[in-house]
């Protein structure tokens, strides 16, 4: 896996510029805690100042320092995401590892199921969610269900993998060992797995994180909690682009378009270095 | 024909399984809002005027009583699905007592229009742009479209359908930017309701095309980068096969497959846009009324909007997945 | 020599492949020259990655970055009609594919496109070469398979449905229906069980005797060759090392290479200890200096380290670039018969 | 090309496909034209009806709209109070031709009837059609004035053609507010009508047959525009008296998303915005010159006889104690709540009375030196004067720097605009109230007497000014150390406040006539009679639940002092003062509206300055009469 990432870092330029535009907005994301204001207070400072030397990214019609406001924004809401990835991962290990290993009637089974939940459209579940939860539907609670539908796409990747595995000479070898299925599983199939978990990983955050913005922008979550969709809901409901406090929606969509394309980046490089065909064809097209 | 009936079959399994699932799920969820669908109505009906005590404890009687809150869980939802196969999922609370899924299926169509060819157009655009990014790799034009879809892909939905209204209805006021169709026609089998109804679908649609376009780009141009080098294309290509034979009957037509299994997978997720869409355009359909159930506190509807919207999406699936077959022969057999 | 179909002359061809600033030359194809005669079927031996690939790549045209014709000439003499597929435009690669030069490719399971039945298929190939309308290509085509004994319902099947022998005679019907002059057969039988293969071998030989086409025929399975091929070029690294008859080859090869070759035929009755050819094959990115075979080679002395060794004559259309083809003797009992056409296996 | 191909054609599919489901309501001609110059464009604040073709406003919650036209121009009753000046006095004479009648014990009410007046069908209006409204209602549980009707009468009789006769089971002076439209008013429905109905609950009333000067043209099967045109025979409705209406053609258009409103009256096709953020009303104002809002500088907004305010409910501890909503008081900073909710552009009051309509002059203006006198007791010995009469003042040099010449310099003005006062900031007093009550401070945070943090949730608005008005209250109480939640509740009135399901809210429980000092219209439900148990629903409009004897005597004596009796304004101005020392809501500000209308296709709108006849908040049904003021500008 380390060695992947060398890799990718020494010979993808899109591995790097991901790793660049990644690293920036996590750096953002961490200036909160250097935050002079909590992030729910309003009218703070003079309301609906454009950028300036004092006002990094203007001030916002709710009196809030845009650019710290905003650190909050991305803290909460990259950690939204990293969140569901990781729990989505867990689900979608588990499920695709099980059904590519043991094959048959369980992968039948697991993959029914994940039909399922492929076919299930999220967005009313999720309004749903809110509809009975409203207030309770903290980041964390939203982070579960957000998981808890997000893993099937994935699984289904990583059951391909393991299925490919399966038929491999070390796993012959490790079953005349009398290695138990679960050994075998994560000790030696999940290295093979872990950049195909990787880039998954990736895609699920944008896929949560966006999710997160559509729900905010609706206001169809707490709306105390800064994030990017709560930052543009307010946007919203104080008409930021019509009235021209345009860097109140222009510089979190800026953002957030970095964020999502390192991402992206990561993602598509990922994928290039488990599938090695492309990767021959970008050797030849460099010529 | 057998193999066929025999997948169609599990296919309309998988279908029963995804609607009875989602349904379930929904119910259960909708079933612990702790709005209760009783006041909500009493809220509704006597704020307009001072009802007495009395009157109100009649009120709370009946509708208790049409509800089934009296009953306990497991008897609410052997009732529920009594009446969902009867296509009856209860009064909606904020058109008390019309049923819910009459306006749910004034509103359906709307959706189901807008997404129908949003969907059609973006993924034949972006299927046929990716496949020949894909396969004709150095050509300017088509790499700076790889460019610009990566540029866009990731900006918010809602912005780009934001941006859309402000370029078009305000800088450049040329488009409509609300409703299903002009004030000045009405809704009949005439040219001009139809045009009117094209003329105010055009832009929701194009915002949907435009975020949808990047995934269906980026996909194809994947695929087909990789089917070139697949032995039957350079096969055609030894045989001096016609180039257009070869892109089309070849590399397009083999990652058609793929992009079709992706298309079914995505449905759920193009389904949220929609919400957005209507929202931003004003625009008549589902999203807009669930929006309007949620805030109008309308468990009843947001059941219906939620329960049909699984159907409506795992139908779109299931009918994908029938022609399936007709795109890959492979399948046909299994 | 006295009618070549197609002629060879100092053929190099490199992947030149370009990556953060470094020029990297691999040489697939370095300095062949050859010849075929028309009615001939010429049988190209090697190890996986010695390059013949390449060779062939160039001679169907078939020539996409990074690979890169460096140097050398192709000359195809079509009746009269003289094509250097490495300097001819599309037009006219067009004009010849499939009416005068067809290809039999490797791996019989994936060269057919998937979605299309073969009837299509048949009409995407030949029905621009045969310049036949609907009905009578149509007729043509089942006059053809009829002929190869297949078949004609296989024209509605889908590749899938059909079974990997029946696939391959599909492909060699495909590749034969327009009656080319030249043929490239690479690798055709390699996927098939030894039955099958036999089959195909027998079907393809038919075919080519009753169209007197040329074939080049790639494998690196000896047997094949020793039954199938008129003469046989031996490719190393990249080079042609040696050239003969068949037989010749088998009974008396003038390299060390080809005598190593020759010797790893397994035989009935044989169980003798096999003298094994130690090390791997050379990077073609950085081939040895002087004979690329002197790393591995048992007989290598000074000069093979420091001097390519020249392709010279060593027999009767035997050439062999050796420092020391004199020495080379056979290292098993020659038991080559070629009449009795069997297939050791 | 073979993709443009299949793309037109799956375009033609689906548009068809679009078409034929729609078309089950296709019955009008295909096409009409609005001229300019003859329509009127108004929004209407309701979202897209969710019962389209629903006309029945005497159904409550059956989703049919109410403010797309159907109660400003169909819709007619026997008397309308503005909450403004009024075209002639704030009292008018709808459909009956005098004021209301009550004998000497106020048992009886009797109301003569306008002559010469026709439904929209061309039959007469008569007493018939008034006893058919009650009586029906009365018999028709679920009705929307059925509970009203059934509590207050015994019998109502038709003494001839024009008259009415109501019998009162109990006296009330206040029974004719029933038929007394402020915003909406128990319509009158056509009998001749209704009584072919079956069931008259499940009834549409499509199209709707009414006693204004407008009838139904069109509307979107979808909801979300209604169109209406002027009457042939406008003359024989009861809105002839004050002339002709300007509109051929008036459109209500439901427009959810605020920015969309602004680019619609920027591209000219709408006249009357109901509602905008105070950022698009600044924004609009500043863009396009023939835009205006009810003033025409700061603060533009109208504001509505209704009274924001943070409400306790007392039935719950610590609110049922004084000392600690009046230490809750004395936390917040009335400029951060101006600013924050309205940018300043708040009309403040102190008291429980709106500071709108001729409130200021019979309440605010009179009560001043009381305010200023009054002398809070903290408990502990000490006594301060809480009131601050500068806080409007101050508002207005914050906002002169972004406003200029916009903002008022004369003080009656800036009183007028801004408020005439607000308690001031007091922290020091709020803290020794809090330790009277039982209250400790461990470290930065207040502990209740039974050792817990002191926290809680605020209920608000899920968006608009309410919201931003309890955020900003949530975080100055969560900065003097008690920790405080704002929630967005879109179910506030709908069960929140009616059921007790809170703590402390932003809502109102005070709405006024506003043209009128009398205030029964919310007052006498507050009686203590209505109070309900905790968990138990109760009645608008007193979600506090507070109940005091005080309180119940006031109410009680209102109750048969008549109308128009100078004693009902000695009334309010007792009440006033108990509020002020019981403090049961914090009251806040004026609803402001920020409605704003384009004079470039229409003039003759009311003006707060020069010509405040009517409001232009549009969903209120005294809007109608702004369409018999407005003339062509002859701009197309």
């Amino acid at each position: 896996m380390l060695t992947t990432f060398r890799d990718l870092f020494r010979y993808n330029i899109e591995f790097r510029i991901g790793i660049v535009l990644v690293a920036i907005v996590t750096v953002f994301a961490g200036l909160s805690w250097f935050s002079p204001y909590p992030p729910e207070m309003i009218y703070v400072v003079v309301p609906d100042q454009p950028p300036s030397a004092e006002y990094w990214f203007g001030t916002n019609s709710r009196g809030q320092d845009l650019f710290w406001n905003l650190t909050f924004a991305f803290r909460n809401t990259l950690g939204f995401g990293l969140l569901v990835a990781l729990l989505s991962r867990i689900i979608s290990i588990t499920v695709g590892m099980t059904a590519g290993y043991l094959g048959g009637w369980t992968d039948r089974a697991l993959m029914f199921v994940n039909d399922i939940f492929v076919a299930l459209p999220i967005f009313p579940i999720l309004i749903l969610f809110y509809f009975v939860l409203r207030n309770d539907l903290d980041m964390v609670t939203l982070a579960i269900i957000m998981a808890c539908l997000g893993w099937p796409f994935d699984a289904r990747l990583i059951r391909s993998v393991a299925l490919g595995l399966r038929h491999r000479e070390f796993t012959r070898q490790a079953i005349f060992a009398g290695m138990n299925p679960a050994r075998i599983m994560f000790q030696e199939h999940l290295p093979f797995v872990m950049p195909i978990v990787f880039s998954t990983a990736m895609a699920n955050m944008i896929w949560s994180i966006g999710f997160e913005v559509t729900l905010g922008v609706l206001g169809f979550t707490n709306l105390n909690i800064p994030t990017i969709g709560t930052t543009l809901y307010w946007a919203n409901n104080h008409s930021a682009l019509v009235v021209g406090t345009w860097w109140w929606i222009i510089i979190p969509v800026v953002l957030i378009v970095i964020a999502f394309l390192g991402l992206f980046l990561l993602a598509v490089s990922m994928n290039e270095h488990i599938d090695p065909r492309s990767r021959l064809r970008r050797m030849g097209t460099g010529v | 024909m057998r193999g066929y009936f025999l997948f169609a079959a599990k296919r309309f399994l998988q279908l029963a399984v995804v609607v009875f699932a989602g349904t379930s799920a929904a119910f259960l969820v909708a079933h612990f809002s702790p709005i209760s669908p009783v006041e909500t109505i009493i809220g509704r009906v006597s704020g307009q005027s001072s009802f007495s005590p009395t009157a109100v404890e009649s009120l709370r009687a009946t509708l208790t009583e049409l509800f089934g809150y009296d009953q306990p869980l497991w008897q609410q939802y052997l009732n529920f699905w009594g009446r969902f196969i009867q296509g009856d999922l209860g009064p909606s609370l904020i058109a008390f007592p019309t049923p819910a899924m009459e306006l749910v299926m004034r509103a359906l169509p709307w959706t189901v229009g807008l997404l129908t060819v949003a969907i059609v157009i973006s993924w034949i655009l972006g299927n046929l742009l990716g496949g020949l990014a894909g396969y004709f790799q150095d050509n300017r034009i088509l790499k700076s479209i790889g460019v610009v879809a990566i540029g866009i892909q990731p900006i918010p939905y809602y912005i780009i359908a934001f941006l859309l209204v402000i370029l078009f209805g305000y800088v450049w006021p040329v488009m409509p930017i609300s409703g299903g169709f002009a004030m000045s026609v009405r809704p009949a089998w005439s040219v001009d309701f139809v045009l009117s109804v094209l003329w105010h679908s055009l832009l929701p649609a194009f915002s949907l095309v435009v975020a949808g376009i990047g995934t269906w780009f980026f996909g194809m141009r994947a695929l087909v980068s990789n089917i070139v080098t697949e032995d039957y294309v350079t096969y055609a290509d030894l045989a001096g096969v016609d180039r257009r034979t070869v892109v089309g009957g070849y590399v397009m037509r083999n990652a058609l497959v793929p992009q079709l299994t992706a298309l079914a997978m995505a449905l759920g997720g193009i389904f949220s846009g929609t919400i957005i869409t209507e929202q931003v355009f004003n625009y008549p359909g589902l999203g807009s009324l669930l929006i309007r159930a949620v805030n109008g506190g309308d468990s009843g509807l947001v059941l219906a909007v939620s329960c049909v919207a699984v159907i409506a999406v795992a139908s779109a699936i299931f009918i994908i997945d029938l022609l399936h077959p007709l795109l890959d022969p492979r399948v046909r057999v299994g | 020599m006295s009618d070549p179909i197609l002629t060879v002359e100092g053929l190099k061809a490199y992947y030149r492949v370009g990556q953060f600033g470094k020029n990297l030359d691999i040489r697939a194809v370095d300095d062949v020259t050859m010849q075929i005669e028309r009615g001939e079927i010429y049988g190209i031996a090697g190890e996986s990655s010695s390059g013949k690939t390449s060779l062939i790549k160039v001679l169907a045209a078939a020539i996409r970055p990074p690979l890169q014709v460096i140097d050398g000439s192709v000359r195809y003499d079509f009746g009269g009609r003289i094509i250097d597929p490495t300097k001819a435009s599309k037009a006219e690669l067009a004009e010849i594919r499939w009416k005068h030069l067809s290809y039999i490719m490797q791996g019989s399971m994936s060269v057919l496109n998937p979605v299309r039945r073969i009837e299509q298929t048949f009409r995407d190939f030949a029905q621009r070469p045969l310049g036949l309308s609907g009905a009578a290509f149509r007729a043509r085509v089942e006059e053809h398979l009829d002929h190869l004994k297949l078949p004609t319902s296989v024209l509605r099947s889908y590749p899938h449905e059909l079974s990997g022998g029946m696939r391959q005679r599909v492909t060699i019907g495909l590749a034969t229906v327009c009656r080319p002059e030249f043929m490239i057969a690479d690798e055709p039988t390699t996927a098939l069980d030894v039955v099958v293969q036999k089959e195909v071998l027998s079907l393809l030989r038919t075919v080519q005797q009753e169209m007197g086409a040329s074939i080049i025929f790639v494998t690196h399975d000896m047997s094949v060759h020793a039954n199938m091929t008129d003469r046989i070029g031996i490719v190393y690294a990249g080079r042609l090392v040696e050239e003969g008859p068949t037989r010749t080859l088998f009974t008396q090869p003038k390299h060390p290479y080809t005598a190593h070759l020759v010797a790893s035929l397994p035989m009935i009755g044989d169980t003798r200890p096999r003298p094994a050819l130690e090390g791997r094959p050379p990077s073609l990115a950085d081939p040895p200096k002087g004979c690329r075979f002197h790393p591995r080679c048992p007989m290598a002395t000074e000069i093979c380290s420091r001097e390519v060794p020249p392709l010279e004559s060593v027999g009767d259309r035997h050439r062999s670039a050796c420092w020391h083809a004199d020495e080379v003797r056979p290292l098993v009992e020659p038991a080559f018969d070629k009449a009795a056409g069997g297939v050791r296996a | 090309m073979k993709g443009f191909t299949a793309w037109g054609l799956a375009f033609g599919v689906a548009t068809l496909t679009t078409a034929a489901t729609a078309q089950d309501e296709a019955t009008a001609p295909p096409i009409t034209e609005f001229p300019r110059n003859e329509t009127l464009i108004i929004q209407n604040p309701e979202p897209p009806a969710t019962n389209p073709p629903n006309f029945n406003l005497w159904v409550a919650g059956n989703g049919a709209a109410l403010s797309n036209g159907n109660q400003q121009l169909v819709a007619d009753t026997l008397w309308f109070i503005d909450p403004d000046a009024g075209l002639d006095g704030a009292i008018y004479n709808q459909l009956a031709d005098e004021g209301w009648q009550y004998n000497d014990d106020f048992t009886e009410m009797t109301a003569s009837l306008r002559e010469g007046i026709y439904w929209s069908d061309g039959e007469e209006f008569t007493a018939e059609d008034v006893v058919y409204t009650v009586e029906t209602q009365m018999a028709t549980p679920g009705m929307t004035w059925s509970a009203a009707f059934n509590e207050n009468v015994e019998s109502v009789e038709a003494v001839d053609d024009y008259t009415v006769r109501f019998t009162l089971k109990e006296p009330n002076s206040r029974f004719h507010a029933l038929f007394s439209v402020r915003w909406n008013g128990a319509w009158i429905m056509p009998e001749h009508i209704f009584s072919e109905v079956d069931d008259v609950t499940a009834f549409q009333f499509n199209p709707p047959v009414g006693l204004g000067p407008y009838t139904l043209h069109s509307f979107d099967p979808n909801g979300s525009w209604y169109a209406w045109q002027k009457r042939e025979d406008w003359d024989r409705t009861a809105m002839a008296q004050w002339g002709e209406p300007g509109p051929e053609y008036i459109i209500y258009r439901s427009i959810p998303n605020i920015d969309n409103r602004l680019i619609e009256m920027s591209n000219g096709n709408l006249d009357l915005i109901h509602d905008l953020t105070p950022e698009g009303t600044f924004s609009i104002i500043e863009d396009r010159d023939s835009v205006r809002g009810w003033f025409e500088g700061f603060p533009y907004a109208h504001p509505d006889p209704t009274l924001p305010m943070i409400i306790f409910n007392t039935q719950n501890a610590p609110f049922d104690d004084r000392r600690v909503r009046w230490a809750l008081a004395l936390m917040l900073d009335a400029r951060a709540m101006s600013m924050a909710s309205y940018r300043g552009a708040a009309t403040l009051s102190a008291i429980s009375v709106p500071p709108t309509g001729t409130h200021p002059d019979d309440y605010h203006m009179p009560m001043q030196d009381w305010l200023i006198d009054y002398e809070l007791d903290l408990g502990n010995g000490e006594t301060i004067q809480p009131y601050d009469p500068n806080i409007g003042m101050q508002i207005a040099d914050m906002v002169r720097p972004q406003f200029g010449d916009e903002v008022p310099t004369d003080e009656a003005a800036i009183q007028r605009a801004f408020g005439y006062g607000w308690w001031r900031q007091d922290i020091d007093a709020a803290t020794t109230l809090l330790e009277q009550a039982g209250f400790t401070k461990d470290g930065n945070t207040w502990m209740t007497p039974e050792g817990e943090p002191f926290e809680f949730t605020i209920n608000t608005f899920s968006e608009g000014v309410i919201n931003r008005l309890g955020t900003i209250i949530a975080q100055q109480w969560s900065q003097q150390g008690i920790e405080v939640t704002p929630l967005a509740d879109p179910q506030i009135f709908g069960t929140t406040l009616p059921l007790g399901d809170f703590d402390v809210a932003t809502a109102w429980s005070v709405e006024t006539w506003g043209g009128d000092p009398d205030l029964s219209f919310f007052l006498d439900s507050w009686h203590s009679d209505f109070v309900v148990e905790p968990g138990e629903r109760q009645p608008s409009r007193n979600w506090q639940r507070w109940e005091n004897e005080e309180l119940d005597r006031i109410i009680e004596e209102i109750r048969v002092t008549e109308f128009t009796d100078p004693r009902n304004l000695e009334l309010g101005q007792e009440f006033v003062r108990l509020m002020v020392e019981e403090m049961p809501v914090i009251p806040v500000m004026s609803y402001n509206v920020f409605s704003v209308y384009d004079t470039a296709y229409w003039e003759g709108w009311p003006t707060a300055e020069e010509n405040p006849y009517a409001n232009i908040v549009n969903n209120w049904a005294n809007s109608k009469y702004i369409f018999t003021q407005l003339t062509p500008t002859g701009a197309e």
